[in-house]
């Protein structure tokens, strides 16, 4: 283990990121949020998702550190009287769940598509092309409510256990194209590139050549693509949550805490919606920022 | 007069396990008018010179000694914008890869205009007249219609005089021309050269020509620079570098061409490898391949000496200390080789092995 | 070209239909407009009768085909909420979403490329680290609380803009335009910001990626050696050449703008096609949806077309039937 | 020399491992149907590779040589299969290569046949360090699975191209034209191919590592009777390696012989026209004559002869009937005028 | 002097009849008029009728005004009623639900109509207290005999313009952009208010909304999120005037079933028994709801009617006491010590905080050991699936359009059948005595009398506890300091009574 660790340490990308101050803050946090979503039983001071612990004489209480705070809340609590930083620590496990898992699938479900439709061309390419084109108009919104509709007509009564599925399959279902279009596009390019061609006449499988060659060349914008979307779908969470078809508001998520605390912006209880908020901003911060280096410390013309 | 003149530059690659020193302290000049060929092996530091000397090192890569002087003026410590006039003005640079040196989507004609009214105060309608012109110049037919095409459009050969067109649209007074005929055939081959010679003797422009070809170098340059690791070997006119090479390693280039008159089952080579950069040995950078070392090439890094009509950097030549009193270590090596035949090949770097 | 956008339009009939088919699946489960067409007090014979009369009891292939019949006369019947017609309906409400679109779509070009092309330069730079880091909040905040925080910013608190509606607009037949009048201008820059915030870090982003491969390239590098100015390079080659990705993602963004800019605009009060369909969807206005949708699909297709063609524009190596040299 | 090399014992001289029998490629370069149809414009079609027919013999070096733009990398390419043929086929090692290719066992084939590409740098994936550039066939033929294994054999390569095993972990920007073309070679020479397909394999070569690579070519063929396809455009290289020569022209091969009689006595006018036009290092300042006129548009070609217009000896017949490959004077040569005795 | 108001929804069109829905009829009802109308206290005032008697059990006489002209300048006639109350019954009038008691109208001269009713009916001048009469020769004129029918669709003239007789007259409609009004000049009677002109535009989200009034962009606004009351009040040009609202919101429990739909308890329904149903009323703390989650802009309630409406008396509008203690001893004693699953379904778009209240409501009732899955969605999903009586335990808030607790009765909590009564009893709570009383009070035309049946029916319907009622949300307009106005409990909005202070 250490040693694995030593030796990416010293390879080109260890080395990258050993000199890279932006890369190793992202990191930092990013592994912080990690061990906060992963523990948050122990991290957390409170258990925002067990109701019977809600006091509703507590809600809406300003941060400790203001007059009216009290020393129980740090960062205070929201309508419910819910500890808003147990909420943030708990709402942003589920919502890098559904923020990460739901990226990763449409990226793979996209790039595989795309690197299809642009190596093999032919009908194929139309077919794909045209099924982006009609997964583009559907909004989110709609297509979870179709999830929801079809999971709920299935499975009666499984509302919570289902919530994730149908929010993560929904926002894939609709993140996927994105991918697939731009991959394809880069894919078109570069199969004709000689490095291909060398593949090819080495014997290289056409699956290996997809995956092992033009994957990495054309994986630039995806990984700008990616970086971005998972903060998009933590807020598209938030907004499928509003609807009804995400998780309970009982077990809010970042997102469903930002939209709460929305509400609250005018009448003063900052609180509610900014550290969520900030948060959300941390986990979008810290992924971008390391997709940045990681794209830039993958491109061996760069370094 | 000296158009061009290199002194002591030394162009390094910082890496974090060490700095990578590309080219180590040459110094050479080109004179108005003159075509200097630049050959030797490949890896040697050719590309970087050229890039050098334009001021488009890639990064990493940069000037860490050394100066360059274009007509007395030091152009190696200028900034971007204050080599920018200087650029396509008074150097202008065809690339090893030509074919690549076009935007593919603009028209060649955009590019030539664009190029000139960077340099000249034109019109456009004057710009485009010039640059027909230049196409013309270069041999393409119909220059009025092709300037409004595309460069894929344009074959391999025409692109190529594209691009020595743009190199020459500001008439600058140096041409750093990188292989500008590798993988083109004869044919094409023999018109460009006839069009940079044309330029040279019309407009007393210099050019620096780095070519393989040493039909090429010996057709159309008035002197040759040889240069091995980083360093130049040999520099000197023509004729008497290419028949009467001075460096061993110029002796052995030049037994290396393949012979149209002889038929010999194998080609003269040196054997083993140019050393790694950052593996240079001390003292003269060829001495492990050469067949003449002596105790004084291992420790002491010979400079350019004068050697008859050429200078070369070999102790060999050093006027006093002649080597004559030097026993050479490796003359029997070097009298093998010279015979034409192999070196027992054990003593050969191992080729390709077999283990089947 | 013009069979290359026949053969496009063709697909698009059919990237239609396919639209309208999974819409209609999905009004299955977007809830009973009946239950909001009639008042409290209705009798049960009375919705059972306006079910009937709506046709919402025939099965689903049934409506699906009445649907398409219709629309192949380019009508798509009535809002069942509104009891307008779902082409009115839209007609009048497009041109405020076009140009909200547009303008936010502009902004962030006009701004997300140079500052793209400004943090690819200068990579690592303070600045351009700055730039990357304060971009990222256009995606992490959700839309609703930018546009809020604006409101309370610029409106509120400041009174520079107004919070709500699209203000003065002047007639042109049908269409309708707040761009002809400064009220109007004022209105629209607040939802514009909005929307375009997050386009811009994902343009801004792109056109960096893009960009950092470009200034590699071989013709760069020789335009540097033909002493052209830094501007002729960075914007006329080096962005020219990322303009293929760009546009990809730009004109998808576009649609996206289009279509879904229901948050923005419910947020701001923009009368436009995201709020009408916002509320089709609390009523479950199923033509009113359907039709929206088919028009969403469309302008996908065109806009993915336009993008096609643009691609001619720009690069020429992809311009068929003009083969020269080889 | 630690290894002793065994020649191959099933090599038996002077039966032809690779035979091309009309082989011929053409691409559709015209607009798509529907355009076409609107536009009432004709297919449009180039024809790259005309009709080629050559055998290599086991252990011989057929040369191509001809103008940009001839064909001669399309025909490297449809002899490795990157390329189906629209006409003709290919038989190597008396079996049908092109059906090969698409069977499970065509990945067999593949080792066996290997090229060297035109343009080195394009063909090495820049994400790759040189060690998985040339690891790869090695890898993918499970020829060599261990990590150090493969590392030894990969630096072993290298150390025969004249690069040094510590460049294994660079990439392939860092390095000089040269020394890329040297790892494409490399790479081309890891699975110890019987068959190997040269693009202009040294043109960004200084000589003397020419000298080198040519001569471990030519090694490798006399111990283990490697066949080659060699193009080039240098053709003192040409005249160096070569057993045969093929002078192809807009497609079609014009002339086939002995690299001594061609070299020697050439009797197609353009095969003359190319000889006149090399660079001659005995003379400095010297002038050439390159070939006069322009080259044809692939796509419109010249009637007839496709060399008529700019050939001087051309006449009625030349622009009217296409010459055929015939044997003449003990060489293959398509030209009226040889043929006719006017030469 | 020109008001700007700003309402979270506009008005589907300005045709009187098209739907029954209360933002609709505001809007119209400053166009229209009905024949009966409302005080400020929302007792009944003579509007186009000056005087109304019951002439016999079925039969009403209408003594309409004199001197009314519609804005286009025609006399107003008792012609013009007859067609009204047609063109209401009609096909595609929405209002028709409500008229459904009404036989026939009667024209009994030029300015008197006779009603007669289907049975005894007395509360018909509450009942066409919505029925906005139009000009018959206008909407002759304009092919708008009919309202829109949404199966048809033919659009017609009454939907974009208004012609009545009311004190204000439409200039401008863009609908869901603004609708701009002016004061009728030649309105029949006078107008308290002196506003001129009033600028109608819709702003769906609240905090716009909020954002706009305090910014000024608008003068008065609806509804007010009850979070936002006190910042309002602080801005210096604007305040909110609350008061009480006529919508009552309860929660409902499946009562009907064996084993209820979502929960975990198999072979039986806890909502059987009353026990569970008492300690869930008493675990709810709707003091603390109403200081927190409704910041005091509610008005608990144990009844399912609230003040305003005919049959509210106030010694009846008692709740249980709040007691945990006692909920859960409830709970053990019916077999439950250790409580149990249940899902409940909840808005989360319909009534004031909606959702949160539902929150809180679970939290409450996780201290009684009940484990509460919430589902909270938007109303577009939500209301299908109650009213598919999918569900076990769930929200709804109801106002009585006739003013009157027999359409809460008749609705809420009378044994469901399939000819619309009890068709929001969506937990089909059922007995039988209480079915009894509700007809009675139907057809019972002595005032006290009948209030006693009502009073008797709300407490067969407390003892049963079968329904948890929370509150009366309270409404809540922001208001511009330098705009006067009147609030009415059922919301509608007069601009005849808005004046600008100068
Ligand atoms: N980006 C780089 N990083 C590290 N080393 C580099 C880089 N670019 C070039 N070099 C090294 O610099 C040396 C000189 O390269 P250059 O391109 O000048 O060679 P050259 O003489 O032009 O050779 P060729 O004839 O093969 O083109 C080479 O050994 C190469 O490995
Ligand atoms: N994939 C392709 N599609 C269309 N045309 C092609 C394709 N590949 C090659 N051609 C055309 O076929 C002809 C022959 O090309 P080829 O690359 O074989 O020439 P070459 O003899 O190798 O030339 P060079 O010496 O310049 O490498 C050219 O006219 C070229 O434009
Ligand atoms: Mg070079
Ligand atoms: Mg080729
Ligand atoms: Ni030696």
């Amino acid at each position: 283990m250490k040693k694995t660790l030593a030796r990416w340490l010293d390879s080109d990308v260890g080395y990258s990121f050993r000199t890279s101050p932006v890369a190793m803050a992202a990191a930092l946090i990013a592994v912080v949020c990690l061990f906060c979503a992963a523990f948050a039983g122990w991290v957390s001071p409170h258990n925002p998702f067990d109701l019977a612990t809600l006091e509703l004489g507590d809600a809406r209480l300003p941060p400790a550190w203001s007059a009216e705070g009290s020393s129980k809340y740090l960062l205070g609590t929201d309508d419910q009287g819910r500890d808003i930083l147990s909420a943030v620590i708990y709402g942003a496990r589920i919502s890098m769940i559904v923020g990460i898992v739901s990226v990763v699938l449409s990226v793979v479900v996209g790039v595989v598509f795309g690197l299809l439709a642009g190596f093999l061309g032919g009908w194929l390419d139309s077919f794909l092309m045209r099924v982006c084109d009609v997964m583009l108009s559907f909004p989110p919104i709609l297509v979870a409510l179709l999830i929801a509709g079809v999971g709920r007509a299935l499975f009666p009564g499984a509302h919570e256990s289902l919530a994730f599925g149908v929010l993560i399959i929904s926002i894939s279902l609709t993140g996927w194209v994105q991918y697939a279009r731009t991959v394809r596009g880069s894919t078109l390019v570069e199969r004709n590139k000689e490095y291909v061609q060398a593949a090819r006449v080495t014997g290289v499988a056409p699956i290996r050549i997809m995956l092992r060659h033009v994957l990495p060349n054309v994986m630039g914008p995806v990984m700008v693509l990616a970086t971005i979307q998972v903060a998009t779908a933590i807020i598209t969470e938030a907004t499928l949550s509003f609807l009804g078809v995400g998780v309970p508001p009982t077990s809010p998520s970042l997102g469903t805490l930002i939209s709460i605390g929305n509400q609250y912006l005018f009448s003063g209880e900052w609180w509610i919606t900014v550290f969520p908020g900030l948060m959300l901003v941390l986990i979008a911060l810290s992924v971008n920022l390391l997709g940045d280096w990681l794209r830039d410390a993958l491109n061996p013309r760069l370094r | 007069m000296t158009l061009l003149q290199v002194q002591d530059l030394v162009v390094e690659f910082p890496h974090r396990r060490g700095t990578l020193r590309a080219i180590d302290r040459i110094s050479f000049d080109i004179a108005p008018g003159e075509i200097l060929g630049v050959v030797g092996e490949s890896g040697a530091g050719k590309s970087l010179t050229g890039a050098a000397i334009i001021g488009l090192l890639e990064p990493p890569g940069r000037v860490a000694g050394g100066q360059i002087l274009l007509e007395g003026q030091r152009i190696d410590n200028l900034s971007f914008d204050a080599m920018r006039p200087i650029r396509g003005r008074k150097i202008g640079a065809i690339f090893q890869d030509p074919l690549t040196s076009l935007n593919p989507l603009y028209t060649v004609g955009r590019q030539l205009i664009e190029t000139i009214r960077a340099h000249l105060p034109v019109t456009e309608s004057e710009a485009r007249k010039r640059a027909i012109g230049l196409l013309q110049d270069t041999g393409i037919p119909a220059a009025e219609q092709r300037i409004d095409h595309f460069p894929h459009q344009f074959s391999g050969g025409m692109r190529q005089r594209v691009v020595i067109a743009l190199a020459l649209a500001a008439e600058p007074k140096l041409i750093v021309a990188d292989e500008p005929t590798t993988a083109l055939d004869v044919s094409i081959q023999a018109q460009i050269i006839q069009l940079l010679k044309r330029i040279c003797k019309d407009r007393g422009a210099a050019v620096m020509l780095i070519t393989h070809d040493m039909g090429v170098i010996a057709e159309t340059c008035d002197r040759v620079a040889v240069m091995y690791a980083g360093r130049i070997a040999e520099i000197g006119p023509v004729h008497e570098v290419i028949h009467q090479p001075a460096h061993p390693y110029t002796s052995g280039l030049m037994a290396s061409i393949p012979d149209m008159a002889s038929d010999r089952e194998r080609l003269n080579q040196i054997d083993g490898a140019m050393p790694r950069l950052n593996a240079i040995p001390n003292g003269c950078a060829y001495n492990p391949r050469c067949p003449r070392t002596f105790a004084r090439c291992l420790t002491e890094r010979p400079e350019l000496l004068h050697a008859g009509a050429t200078r070369a950097a070999c102790w060999l030549h050093d006027a006093a200390d002649p080597h004559a009193g030097q026993a050479e270590i490796a003359a029997k090596h070097h009298d093998a080789l010279a015979a034409g035949e192999r070196a027992t090949p054990e003593a050969a770097e191992p080729i390709v092995e077999v283990t089947r | 070209m013009i069979a290359f956008v026949l053969r496009r339009l063709i697909q698009a009939v059919i990237v239609m239909i396919a639209v309208a088919f999974i819409a209609f699946l999905l009004f299955q489960y977007v809830g009973d407009p009946v239950v909001f067409l009639l008042g409290q007090d209705a009798k049960p014979e009375q919705i059972r009768e306006l079910r009937a009369g709506l046709g919402l009891d025939k099965p689903f292939f049934v409506q699906f085909w009445h649907f398409l019949v219709n629309a192949a006369q380019g009508e798509f019947g009535l809002s069942l909420r509104q009891g307008a017609k779902v082409s009115r309906l839209i007609g009048e409400r497009f041109p405020a979403t076009l140009e909200l679109a547009l303008v936010a779509a502009v902004l962030a070009l006009f701004i997300g490329i140079p500052m793209g092309v400004y943090t690819a330069l200068r990579r690592g730079t303070f600045m351009s680290q700055v730039f990357m880091t304060v971009s990222l909040l256009g995606v992490s905040l959700p839309t609703f609380l930018i546009g809020i925080l604006l409101i309370l910013v610029f409106a509120v608190t400041l009174g520079w803009f107004p919070s709500f509606g699209r203000g003065e607009t002047v007639k042109f037949g049908w269409w309708t335009s707040g761009l002809f009048s400064v009220d109007g201008w004022q209105h629209i820059v607040l939802p514009a910001v909005t929307l375009a915030i997050f386009q811009l870090t994902l343009i801004m982003r792109l056109v960096r990626a893009e960009m950092l491969e470009v200034l590699r390239t071989d013709y760069i590098k020789f335009a540097r050696a033909r002493g052209l100015s830094n501007r002729a390079i960075h914007f006329g080659h080096a962005l020219k050449n990322t303009l293929v990705p760009v546009m990809t993602i730009t004109g998808l963004q576009l649609g996206g703008l289009i279509a879904f800019a229901i948050i923005t605009e419910s947020v701001f009060q923009w009368p436009g096609m995201g709020l009408l369909f916002i509320q089709a969807v609390t009523f479950a206005d199923i033509p009113v949806m359907a039709a929206y949708l088919c028009l969403i699909a469309l302008i996908f297709v065109v806009i993915n077309l336009v993008v096609d063609l643009l691609y001619f524009v720009v690069d020429p190596r992809l311009r068929v039937g003009k083969a020269g040299g080889h | 020399m630690s290894a002793v090399i065994e020649p191959r014992k099933d090599t038996a001289a002077g039966e032809p491992l690779v035979v091309a029998h009309d082989l011929a490629r053409t691409f559709d370069v015209s607009p798509p149907w529907l355009n076409r149809v609107l536009e009432r414009k004709p297919r449009v079609l180039l024809h790259a590779v005309d009709g080629v027919s050559f055998s290599i013999e086991r252990g011989k070096t057929l040369a191509l040589v001809g103008e940009s733009g001839c064909g001669k990398s399309t025909v490297a390419r449809l002899l490795v299969g990157l390329y189906a043929p629209t006409r003709g086929g290919l038989q190597f090692d008396g079996q049908d290569a092109h059906a090969a290719f698409k069977t499970p066992e065509g990945r067999k084939l593949r080792r066996r046949i290997q090229m060297i590409f035109q343009d080195p740098y394009a063909s090495l994936n820049p994400r790759w360090i040189v060690e998985d550039i040339i690891g790869e066939p090695l890898r993918e033929h499970g020829i060599l699975s261990g990590k150090a294994e493969l590392r030894e054999r990969v630096g072993e390569l290298l150390k025969s191209v004249g690069l040094s095993p510590l460049d294994m972990s660079k990439y392939p920007h860092q390095f000089s034209g040269g020394q890329r073309q040297r790892i494409s070679i490399a790479r081309a020479l890891a699975t110890q191919p019987e068959f190997l397909v040269c693009d202009e394999p040294t043109s960004a070569l200084d000589v003397s590592v020419q000298a080198q690579v040519l001569n471990i070519m030519k090694d490798l063929q006399r111990e283990q009777g490697l066949t080659y396809l060699f193009i080039s455009h240098n053709l003192a290289v040409v005249r160096h390696v070569a057993d045969q020569v093929g002078v192809m022209y807009l497609g079609r091969l014009v002339e086939v012989a002995d690299k001594q009689k061609l070299f020697a006595d050439p009797q197609h006018p353009y095969t003359r026209m190319l000889l006149d036009a090399i660079p001659q290092m005995k003379h400095t300042g010297r002038q050439r004559t390159p070939v006069q006129g322009e080259v044809p548009n692939p796509l419109n070609p010249p009637t007839g002869c496709a060399f008529h217009p700019r050939c001087p000896h051309a006449n009625a017949r030349c622009s009217a009937e296409r010459p055929k490959l015939l044997g003449i004077k003990g060489v293959q040569v398509a030209c009226h005028a040889v043929e006719e005795g006017r030469l | 002097q020109t008001i700007r108001i700003a309402n979270q929804g506009d008005a589907l069109s300005l045709d009187p009849h098209s739907l029954n829905e209360s933002l609709q009829l505001s809007v119209t009802a400053n166009v229209y008029e009905t024949l009966v109308g409302r005080n400020k206290d929302l007792s009944l005032a003579p509007l186009l009728a000056t005087s109304w008697k019951q002439t016999s059990p079925n039969v009403w006489r209408f003594e309409l005004r004199k001197g009314v002209v519609f804005h286009d300048g025609t006399p107003f006639t008792a012609d013009d009623v007859v067609f009204s109350f047609a063109r209401a019954q009609g096909d595609g009038s929405d209002m028709r639900a409500t008229l459904s008691d009404i036989k026939a109208v009667r024209k009994v001269g030029d300015l008197a109509v006779e009603i007669e009713t289907n049975g005894p009916f007395p509360i018909l001048p509450d009942v066409i207290s919505l029925t906005m009469i139009m000009s018959k020769k206008w909407c002759e004129e304009n092919q708008a005999t009919k309202p829109v029918d949404r199966r048809k669709g033919i659009e017609n003239t009454a939907s974009f313009k208004a012609n009545g007789t009311g004190p204000f007259r439409v200039r401008e409609r863009q609908p869901n952009v603004r609708t701009v009004f002016t004061r009728n000049g030649t309105y029949w009677g006078k107008i308290d208010g002196n506003a001129q002109e009033i600028v109608f535009t819709p702003i769906a989200n609240p905090a716009t909304r909020v954002a706009a009034l305090v910014s000024g962009e608008v003068d008065v606004m609806e509804p007010v999120p009850v979070q936002d009351i006190a910042r309002i009040n602080a801005a210096p040009n604007a305040r909110v005037i609350t008061g009480p609202e006529m919508r009552t919101i309860f929660l409902g429990m499946d009562q009907k079933r064996d084993e209820l739909l979502y929960s975990n308890i198999k072979g039986k329904n806890p909502f059987k028994d009353k026990r569970v149903r008492q300690a869930f009323y008493q675990a709810i703390d709707i003091v603390g709801i109403q200081r927190t989650v409704m910041r005091g802009a509610s008005k608990p309630t144990g009844l399912l009617v609230g003040p305003g409406i005919n049959g509210w008396t106030a010694e009846q509008d008692k709740r249980l006491p709040f007691d945990v203690e006692a909920a859960k001893k409830l709970m053990a004693e019916a077999g439950y010590a250790s409580g149990f699953e249940v899902t409940m379904n909840c808005p989360n778009d319909r009534y004031v905080n909606d959702g949160q209240i539902c929150q809180s409501v679970a939290a409450n009732l996780a201290k009684i050991n009940v484990k509460i899955n919430l589902a909270a969605e938007t109303k577009g999903t939500y209301f299908p699936k109650i009213l598919r009586r999918d569900t076990s335990f769930y929200m709804l808030g109801w106002t009585p359009t006739t003013y009157d607790s027999h359409n809460a009765l008749s609705s809420l909590t009378a044994c469901p059948d399939d000819k619309g009564t009890g068709q929001f009893n969506l937990g089909a709570y059922c007995n039988p005595k209480l079915d009894e009383l509700t007809k009675k009070i139907q057809s019972e035309s002595d005032k006290a009398k009948r209030n006693e049946l009502i009073k008797e029916a709300f407490k067969l319907h407390a003892d049963d506890i079968g329904t948890l009622p929370l509150h009366q949300q309270s409404l809540a307009w922001g208001v511009s300091k330098k705009v006067e106005l009147v609030q009415l409990a059922d919301n509608f909005m007069y601009f005849k009574w808005m004046s600008v202070k100068p």
